[in-house]
């Protein structure tokens, strides 16, 4: 490990931070759905990172990263599709301009 | 020499990584955004190399890169409105979200660097790391051996994922 | 022999040898990296500036022409003199264009395509960097091309652009699921993902112990080599710059040296993707008495010949034809191939193993031929033909 | 496979419906063909299972244990003994031949068969599982599936048969459950391993209420009078196979859970409550038969009759003898080929005639002759023929009986007149006097009919001519409960 | 070469399972495998008689149950008495079934008739050969279903679908009788092997006396279903239902014997422990008196020798009961030579007019010559004449009445023995002799039917020599054994005895061939005794209002009480919930709900102010519950 653990998981943190912040504040979905990308790799970040330490089985770690690759994946195309289907019947991909549960 | 080397460039693609991870979710353009994404996945794809987890960085590669960052990129054209370029790209509760954030950070920061990590890394420090690196050998055989149920339980998430998806995204 | 077969490897030892007189050990790794860097940087253009000439040799032979004569022997300075063409042209930005990523695109789009050299083994102990996961690298990377060329498509704003652009996603993404799996025979039979572990698996029978020469190899060679050629864009598969259709695809609105970038990257793919093949397949640089190097090169490039050759003699797909045939007709058999070489390592006796190889890959591609049969393009009857 | 027959057996069942699930509803033939082959099939592994049983072992064989809901200490553990495996056999063979007698079935077939698979496994599951959640679950299982079968394709009466019976049984269910959960939060640690809950010592009160918890439930299910009544309205409504199934199976899950569960884990509780079995036991018996008589329909009199065969089950288990034990157990095995069969017979001629009513009919022994001749053979085996396998079950029942009570079983024996009584006069009123005119045009039994009822006669004379070769199966499993009952180690 | 014995009862199963398969595909000549059965097994049989004449006994079993210590074993043990039933039994059904394919000929289920006699063959051997008291249950019970399926074999009538009925249920419950006093002897004495039943082998349970006298007299009641003896008598009669061969091989020469047989075979133990002695010598003799005094008036032809054949059965049981074991059991050889005989001519005469009915037949002998003779013979030697069979047996039995000790039975079954003969020939002269009372179209019956006829006479006149003086009483030394007494003329007896037989027949000839008219003035004067004879003792009446509608009363009120109480109970608590949650409904309604709408209308005005914050963006809400969480870290992080 060339650089110290903790530079890491503060790595991780201000990527979960910024990816936190382009969900609560992006108006498009797709720009949301690419922020929770951002999270989610700031999650893996922090696995990966603990995986080389003693705090997690190596395995585990490497194994528990490759899961949270591929569910991000799964969410991200499912995501996509609802926007897609979103997109057709409204015209729009902004949050504010979704409102079809709303009465 | 190298060493340093090495680290500097280390510090340098987290730097870029972050950047780049700024531009995410700050740029208007939302191309501009899914781009600089890729290459936040590229800087930590690089982390994950110098964490000598091959493995996943290539899968990061291969999966994000190459297939995520495709849908999104496909998503956004199919989306996107000229007039997109002239509305504002965010709503109006970005200062909240800052300040909440700027909270976040410095809680765990502060937690991140009060605690003691000698415990986990071992007593030197920076430097030394506990575990062997994995190999795709050990892997794989993690995978097909320990971890094959949720294996296979992702197996049919991943599945159902897709159906769902072209249920969902099919024109009728 | 040997020194011929290790002529580069040699050299290049010497070169260090040398700088370590005068250099300090971190340095010397340094100089090693840049040299493998720099054979690599160079070869790999050269060898996009020769495929250029080569192609329109070849396909002014196949169509009864001479193709480039004129500048220098055998048009053999043409290359240089297209160069040089391009270079000074001028370069035209669209208005309307995102100038940044208009300008970022040929340049992403070629790294890929270097970077995958890196893991190609040219001849043994001629790889640049041996990773133990080499083929997965060179997959992952190649798969980066795709966002370039979105990038190059959208970034032009250009309808044309738009079109190629999307119709490469589709395409590269739909192959890319069958040629990782047509790879994974190679990749079982070696049980390493390693490029050089590959080769050397295939290294018996006085270095003629190739995998094309199992039933399963070659039906793996023969899906791989085909995904590769739709990887490339090639045709027949090159629906993506279909130029009766949308002009030139995603790099209708290049020119001048960022035009050439596209070409270079896609002519070093088609190098790349027959290294490839044939180090998965044909035995990289194994074989009898040439150096292990004259081998390769021998092997990649037949199988590039064979591409041009298709460019020469096979016409267009239809977009849903080019498609069916990667879903419905290759994925399924890359995977019941994945499941007969399970079954040539757990059976034993030749005759059992052939038999019962050939037999389920020749049933079940019968039985696709047949499942696909509706799809197929119908022969169509010119009636006022005649 | 082989190591994991059991669960290959309960199931390929559940396997089979959710295939059919996904066929359209279009595809009867198919889908009727495929359940009969899957029952065949596991008719198949149910003789694999036969051949592979160790007769002279007492511990239980096919044994699989795997951890379930370690949290709370569930274990899915299946396995076998030599008395679980004649119940499992005849679920197998009755489930077969119902399937291929369900063929007069002609509406919503893939939802029949659905379910009927499904009914199969609860059945297969109760008889098979050897952790006491695992064994609810199953039991449970069994009712809905029941429920749907009895209230879609019954008669005219079904909503209230169905209802009636899948409240009734819910209501036994729940008591077995408390005493479920009385054991499971006696032993420590808890757990609900059957084996495991045989070890404790558990006080003689606590037995007698914990017994009587489980009596209830499996009283309803057997049923043992007065807890009878839903038997012969569901039977009269249910459509033929199931009326099969509900009297040749679902009855001897309840006296299987006497073997199973209260008897080797509450032994003193069984002993507590001994003479109090053999009292319902007797009336059960003697009252079957009388109301029996009294019937004018088909289906209901073999129903009342259903009662009193099993209080020949119930009177063995009161013995607690050697004789008494193996005769319940057999007697389940028989009253199971008998009685499925004389309800399938009931089912040929009611595809007919559409009329169960006995009074109706008269003569037939003349137009159906080879009806008549399964008809009688069946009824004589009811009565308990010697040389049909009912007398030696009846015998050995009252031979267990007789050494402890001897009274109980000199008024059971009125059981075996009264059985001669209303059985005869159902073949006088059926098949013998003047051929009724209305039904001069009824044709014979056809083949396929023939081909659901030879196996159990098979069996029937088999088991009555040398009992020993299905004795020899259940006897050891026996002689190690019967030493628990008697509270000597084992 | 003692396994052989498994043969016999083997060929004539065989046969049945053969004919009830294929043989309606034989027709007429389906006859011939059951015949060539029964001759098979009469054939195999014979060996073993003779060995047992030689004072042989073949003994054979196999371990046919065994649960814990109890065991059960079958096989066969031939002793004297089993080797004299193998020979009535072959001999006398053979002769039977060949009679029977003149009798049966042109009948629909022609083929199915010999199946059951085929099966019959079998079962009855099987309880000939019967090791143990189990297998011989067994068998008695698949001979009483044969007995069932064949009185039901015209099952169209439905008084012969009653009677078989009747037959199987009155049986039965003496079988049960039968089958608990095997519990009983099972586990006193732990064997059920008939060989044990002996004074050797009981000796050690002697203290157990009542039990085992008990046991006695239970299996001495199944005895009485199957031999028809006084209460459960009245099956036999409505038996007669039946084809005739049925009646002359079940319900006079083999079957009913059966019970006889079972008598004598507990012989050991019924002497053992003598109290049981004196009801059954009762039951014999009341049965022997009553019947034929039924007999004296009825007018169907079948139905006097049914009422004979109980009067007959009465006599044997009351011979074993009265220790003349010997006796008893050589009326059960004789009886079954000249009854079936008896039948066999009845069925004849039947054949030829197609009537049952005494009163409508008369002066048959011209044109059924050997009918009448044969008949003749048979009802001499019932009547007791010397020295036909039935006089040497009969007299034994008379005998051992007398020196029983109690006179009255010697008195009674003298009367009866006078009766007995009295209506036999009331019976020859009005069927054969006198005028024809109504004009037939009769004819004589084909050989097939007359040979058999001749043999069975030649064997009536015959059978009951080896047991008179002239041979030495061989046969009574034969059968008993070693515990045979010595054998004495009572010359006493004797003439009695014939002067009885003697007086009944001119009686008879008296009566009904010089002085025809008196019968009827006879009957006017003695009418309460007419009507008694003539109704049975109002025996079936009895039953019908007691038992049976006692039987059925209790099953239908128990029906009502099922649908009514027991099932209205669980319907009662059904709709006793329902009501209880209707009630439940109006308090939740009313009182309930109405707590909650006020709760409602309170909340209603609060939310419709805090209404404010849902803003129906996902966003808004995700920053407002971040930072919640973000305040609960902070809290937590602050402990």
């Amino acid at each position: 490990m060339l650089i110290p653990l903790e530079h890491i998981l503060i790595f991780s943190t201000l990527l979960f931070a910024i990816g936190v912040y382009g969900v609560l504040v992006r108006r498009n979905v797709v720009g949301i759905l690419i922020s929770i990308e951002l999270i989610l790799n700031s999650v893996n970040v922090n696995l990966i990172a603990f995986s080389r330490s003693n705090a997690l089985d190596p395995v585990m770690g490497q194994v528990f990263a490759i899961f949270v690759i591929t569910l991000a994946a799964v969410g991200a195309t499912v995501g996509l599709a609802i926007v897609l289907a979103l997109y057709r019947i409204k015209r729009t991909v902004y949050t504010d301009e979704i409102n079809l549960l709303k009465w | 020499m190298l060493p340093i080397l090495a680290k500097l460039f280390i510090y340098g693609v987290l730097f870029l990584s972050l950047v780049a991870a700024l531009g995410v979710v700050l740029l208007p353009n939302i191309f501009h955004a899914a781009l600089c994404l890729v290459g936040t996945l590229l800087g930590i794809a690089a982390l994950y190399l110098a964490l000598q987890a091959e493995f996943i960085a290539v899968v990061q590669v291969l999966l994000y890169v190459g297939a995520v960052m495709t849908l999104v990129i496909f998503a956004i054209m199919l989306t996107h409105r000229i007039g997109d370029m002239t509305i504002p790209q965010t709503n109006k509760q970005s200062l909240p979200a800052c300040l909440a954030l700027f909270a976040f950070v410095v809680l765990i920061g502060g937690l991140l660097l009060k605690t003691d990590w000698s415990i986990l890394v071992g007593t030197g420090g920076s430097v030394a790391s506990v575990n062997p690196p994995v190999d795709t050998f050990m892997l794989g055989k993690a995978l097909l051996g320990e971890y094959v149920f949720p294996f296979e339980v992702v197996s049919v998430i991943l599945i159902a994922g897709l159906i769902g998806a072209i249920v969902v995204a099919r024109k009728d | 022999m040997i020194f011929l077969d290790q002529i580069f490897v040699n050299s290049k030892k010497a070169i260090l040898n040398l700088a370590s007189a005068f250099l300090p050990t971190d340095a010397i790794l340094i100089v090693s990296a840049l040299i493998s860097i720099g054979a690599i940087a160079a070869f790999g253009p050269f060898t996009m500036m020769y495929l250029t000439w080569f192609e329109r040799k070849l396909v002014g032979r196949i169509q009864n022409r001479i193709g480039p004569n004129r500048v220098g022997i055998f048009g053999l300075l043409q290359p240089i003199a297209d160069g040089i063409k391009m270079l000074t042209k001028e370069d035209i930005v669209p208005a309307g264009a995102d100038k940044v990523v208009h300008f970022l695109a040929p340049v992403v789009v070629v790294i890929p395509a270097l970077l995958v050299f890196s893991v190609v083994p040219f001849g043994r102990n001629m790889v640049a960097i041996d990773l133990n996961i080499g083929l997965l690298f060179f997959l992952a990377v190649s798969a980066m091309t795709t966002i370039a060329i979105f990038m190059g498509s959208w970034a032009s704003r250009n309808k044309f652009s738009l079109l190629g652009g999307m119709r490469t996603v589709a395409q590269l993404v739909s192959y890319e699921v069958p040629m990782v799996l047509a790879a994974v025979p190679a990749i079982l039979a070696s049980g390493s993902l390693s490029t050089v572990d590959i080769v050397e698996a295939q290294g018996g029978w006085n270095g003629l112990k190739w995998f094309v020469f199992t039933p399963w190899g070659f039906v793996g060679f023969l899906m791989f080599y085909l995904c590769g050629v739709a990887e490339c864009n090639r045709t027949p598969f090159d629906i993506p710059e279909a130029e009766s259709e949308i002009v030139a695809g995603f790099h209708t609105e290049y020119s001048g040296m960022k035009f050439a970038l596209w070409y270079m990257a896609e002519f070093m793919s088609v190098f790349t993707i027959s290294a490839l093949t044939a180090t998965l397949y044909l035995g990289g640089y194994q074989g009898p008495w040439l150096p292990s190097w004259a081998w390769f090169m021998i092997k990649t490039y037949a199988l590039v010949f064979v591409m041009m050759w298709f460019r020469g003699t096979l016409p267009r797909l239809r977009v849903d034809q080019m498609m069916g045939l990667a879903w419905k007709f290759l994925l399924p058999l890359t995977l019941i191939n994945i499941l007969v070489t399970g079954l040539w390592y757990f059976t034993s006796g030749l005759g059992l193993r052939l038999g019962l190889s050939i037999g389920i890959l020749l049933v079940s591609s019968w039985v696709l031929v047949l499942f696909n049969r509706p799809y197929m393009p119908e022969k169509r009857v010119y009636e006022f033909a005649e | 496979m082989l190591n994991h027959l059991l669960s290959w057996i309960v199931f390929v069942p559940l396997a089979g419906a959710i295939v059919i699930l996904f066929f359209p509803k279009s595809m009867t033939q198919w889908i009727k063909w495929k359940a009969t082959a899957l029952c065949g099939f596991n008719l198949l592994l149910g003789c694999i299972l036969l051949a592979k049983f160790n007769p002279n072992v007492t511990d239980i064989q096919f044994l699989e244990k795997a951890s379930w809901i370690p949290q709370i200490g569930v274990n899915y553990t299946l396995g076998v003994d030599g008395i679980s495996l004649p119940m499992v056999f005849l679920t197998l063979l009755l489930s077969c031949l119902a399937c291929i007698g369900s063929f007069g079935i002609k509406e919503r077939e893939k939802e029949y068969y659905f379910l009927y698979l499904l009914l199969s496994t609860g059945m297969l599951g109760t008889f098979v599982a050897l952790d006491l959640f695992l064994f609810y679950i199953f039991w449970e299982v069994v009712l809905v599936p029941m429920y749907f079968l009895i209230g879609i394709w019954g008669g005219p009466r079904k909503e209230y048969a169905a209802i009636k019976f899948f409240l009734y049984t819910l209501a036994g269910s729940l008591f077995m459950l408390l005493g479920i959960l009385a054991l499971y939060f006696y032993s420590s640690p808890h757990t609900f391993d059957m084996t495991e809950l045989g070890k404790i010592a558990y006080s003689r009160t606590f037995q007698q209420f914990v017994f009587l918890a489980f009596f209830l439930g499996f009283a309803i299910k057997v049923p043992i009078w007065p807890f009878h009544t839903w038997l012969p309205d569901a039977h009269v409504e249910a459509p033929t196979p199931i009326s099969v199934l509900l009297a040749g199976v679902l009855l001897k899950m309840g006296t299987y859970g006497f073997f199973r569960i209260s008897y080797p884990i509450l032994p003193d509780g069984a002993r507590w409550f001994q003479p109090w079995m053999g009292v319902l036991a007797v009336t059960g018996i003697i009252y079957g038969g009388f109301v029996s008589l009294a019937q004018q329909d088909f289906k209901k009199m073999i129903a009342y009759s259903s009662v009193s065969h099993m209080g020949f089950v119930l009177l063995g288990l009161a013995a607690f003898t050697q004789d008494g034990l193996n005769g319940a157990l057999l007697q389940m095995f028989n009253h199971g080929t008998i009685t499925g069969g004389l309800f399938l017979l009931v089912g040929v001629l009611y595809d007919r005639a559409h009329s169960r009513d006995l009074n109706g009919f008269g003569g037939l022994g003349v137009k159906m002759t080879v009806y008549s001749g399964i008809l009688i053979f069946f009824s004589l085996a009811s009565l308990g023929l010697p040389g049909l396998s009912g007398f030696v079950s009846e015998f050995l029942c009252l031979l267990g009986t007789f050494q402890v009570y001897r009274w109980f079983a000199v008024l059971a024996c009125i059981g075996i007149i009264l059985a001669a009584t209303y059985l005869l006069y159902m073949i006088q009123r059926v098949l013998l006097g003047p051929l009724n005119p209305k039904w001069s045009s009824l044709p014979d039994i056809n083949r396929r009919e023939i081909f659901t009822l030879v196996p159990l006669m098979i069996f029937i004379l088999a088991v009555g001519v040398y009992p020993k070769f299905i004795l020899e199966y259940m006897a050891p499993a026996l002689t190690a409960l019967l030493a628990k009952l008697n509270g000597i180690p084992f | 070469m003692v396994t052989l014995a498994y043969l016999i009862p083997l060929f004539p199963l065989l046969a049945f399972a053969f004919l009830i398969f294929f043989g309606k595909r034989f027709g007429d000549k389906s006859a011939w495998v059951a015949i060539g059965a029964s001759l098979l097994s009469l054939i195999l049989s014979t060996p073993f008689v003779m060995g047992a004449v030689q004072g042989q006994i073949f003994v054979h079993h196999f371990e046919w149950l065994r649960i814990g210590s109890a065991l059960f074993l079958f096989g066969f043990s031939i002793d004297a008495l089993s080797a004299m039933m193998l020979f009535v039994v072959t001999v006398v059904g053979t002769l039977i079934i060949i009679y029977s394919v003149g009798y049966m000929h042109g009948d629909p289920r022609f083929s199915r008739f010999f199946a059951y006699l085929s099966l019959f063959m079998a079962s009855m051997l099987s309880l000939v050969l019967a090791n143990s008291l189990l297998m011989l249950y067994i068998s008695w019970e698949l001979v009483g279903l044969c007995s069932y399926l064949l009185i039901g074999f015209w099952f169209e009538k439905p008084s012969a679908a009653a009677a078989s009925k009747k037959a199987f249920i009155t049986t039965r419950v003496g079988d049960i009788a039968l089958f608990l006093g095997m519990l009983l002897l099972f586990f006193t004495t732990g064997t059920l092997e008939l060989r044990n039943l002996n004074h050797e082998f009981l000796a050690p349970f002697a203290s157990q006396s009542k039990v085992l006298t008990l046991a006695g007299l239970l299996i001495f009641g199944g005895a009485v279903g199957k031999s028809a003896q006084f209460p459960l008598h009245v099956w036999l009669p409505d038996a007669m239902e039946g084809p005739t061969p049925v009646s002359a091989l079940i319900h006079a020469a083999t079957m009913v014997a059966a019970g006889v047989y079972l008598v004598a075979r507990s012989f050991g133990l019924i002497t053992f422990f003598p109290d049981a002695l004196l009801p059954i010598a009762t039951i014999g003799t009341i049965t022997a008196f009553m019947a034929a005094f039924i007999a004296l008036t009825q007018t169907d032809i079948k139905r006097v020798l049914a009422y004979s054949t109980i009067s007959q059965l009465g006599f044997m049981i009351a011979a074993l009961g009265l220790k003349g074991y010997g006796a008893g059991t050589f009326h059960l050889m004789t009886h079954a030579f000249f009854k079936a005989l008896l039948f066999l001519g009845a069925g004849s005469v039947i054949h030829g007019t197609g009537t049952q009915d005494i009163r409508e037949m008369g002066g048959l002998w011209k044109k059924m010559p050997h009918t009448t003779f044969t008949f003749l013979i048979a009802s001499l030697a019932i009547a007791g004449v010397p020295p036909l069979s039935g006089f040497w047996s009969k007299d034994e039995i008379l005998v051992s009445a007398y020196e029983s000790g109690m006179p009255i039975f010697y008195y009674l079954l003298s009367i009866t023995a006078t009766m007995t003969a009295f209506y036999m020939f009331r019976l020859v002269f009005l069927t054969f002799f006198g005028k024809p009372r109504k004009e037939f179209h009769v004819h004589e019956s084909p050989a097939i039917m007359t040979i058999p006829l001749w043999l069975l006479a030649i064997g009536s006149a015959l059978v009951g020599l080896p047991g008179s003086p002239w041979m030495n009483h061989f046969f009574q030394t034969f059968i008993e054994g070693s515990h045979g007494a010595e054998h004495a003329i009572n010359l006493f007896v004797m003439g009695i005895s014939v002067g009885l037989g003697a007086f009944g027949i001119v009686l008879a000839w008296l009566l009904y061939l010089v002085f025809p008219a008196v019968p009827e003035k006879l009957g006017a004067i003695f009418k309460p005794l007419y009507l008694a004879s003539n109704r049975k003792l109002w025996f079936d009446e009895l039953y019908q209002a007691t038992v049976i509608r006692g039987w059925y009363a209790l099953s239908s009120a128990l029906a009502k009480f099922d649908l009514g109480v027991i099932d209205g109970l669980v319907n009662a608590t059904g709709i006793g919930n329902l009501r209880l949650s209707d009630i439940q409904n109006w308090i939740d309604i009313h009182i309930v709900d109405g707590a909650v709408n006020g709760v409602g209308a309170l909340t209603r005005g609060f939310s419709s102010a805090l209404r404010k914050i849902q803003t129906g963006f996902v966003q808004n809400y995700l920053i407002i519950s971040f930072i919640g969480a973000l305040m609960l870290l902070f809290f937590e992080l602050r402990k």
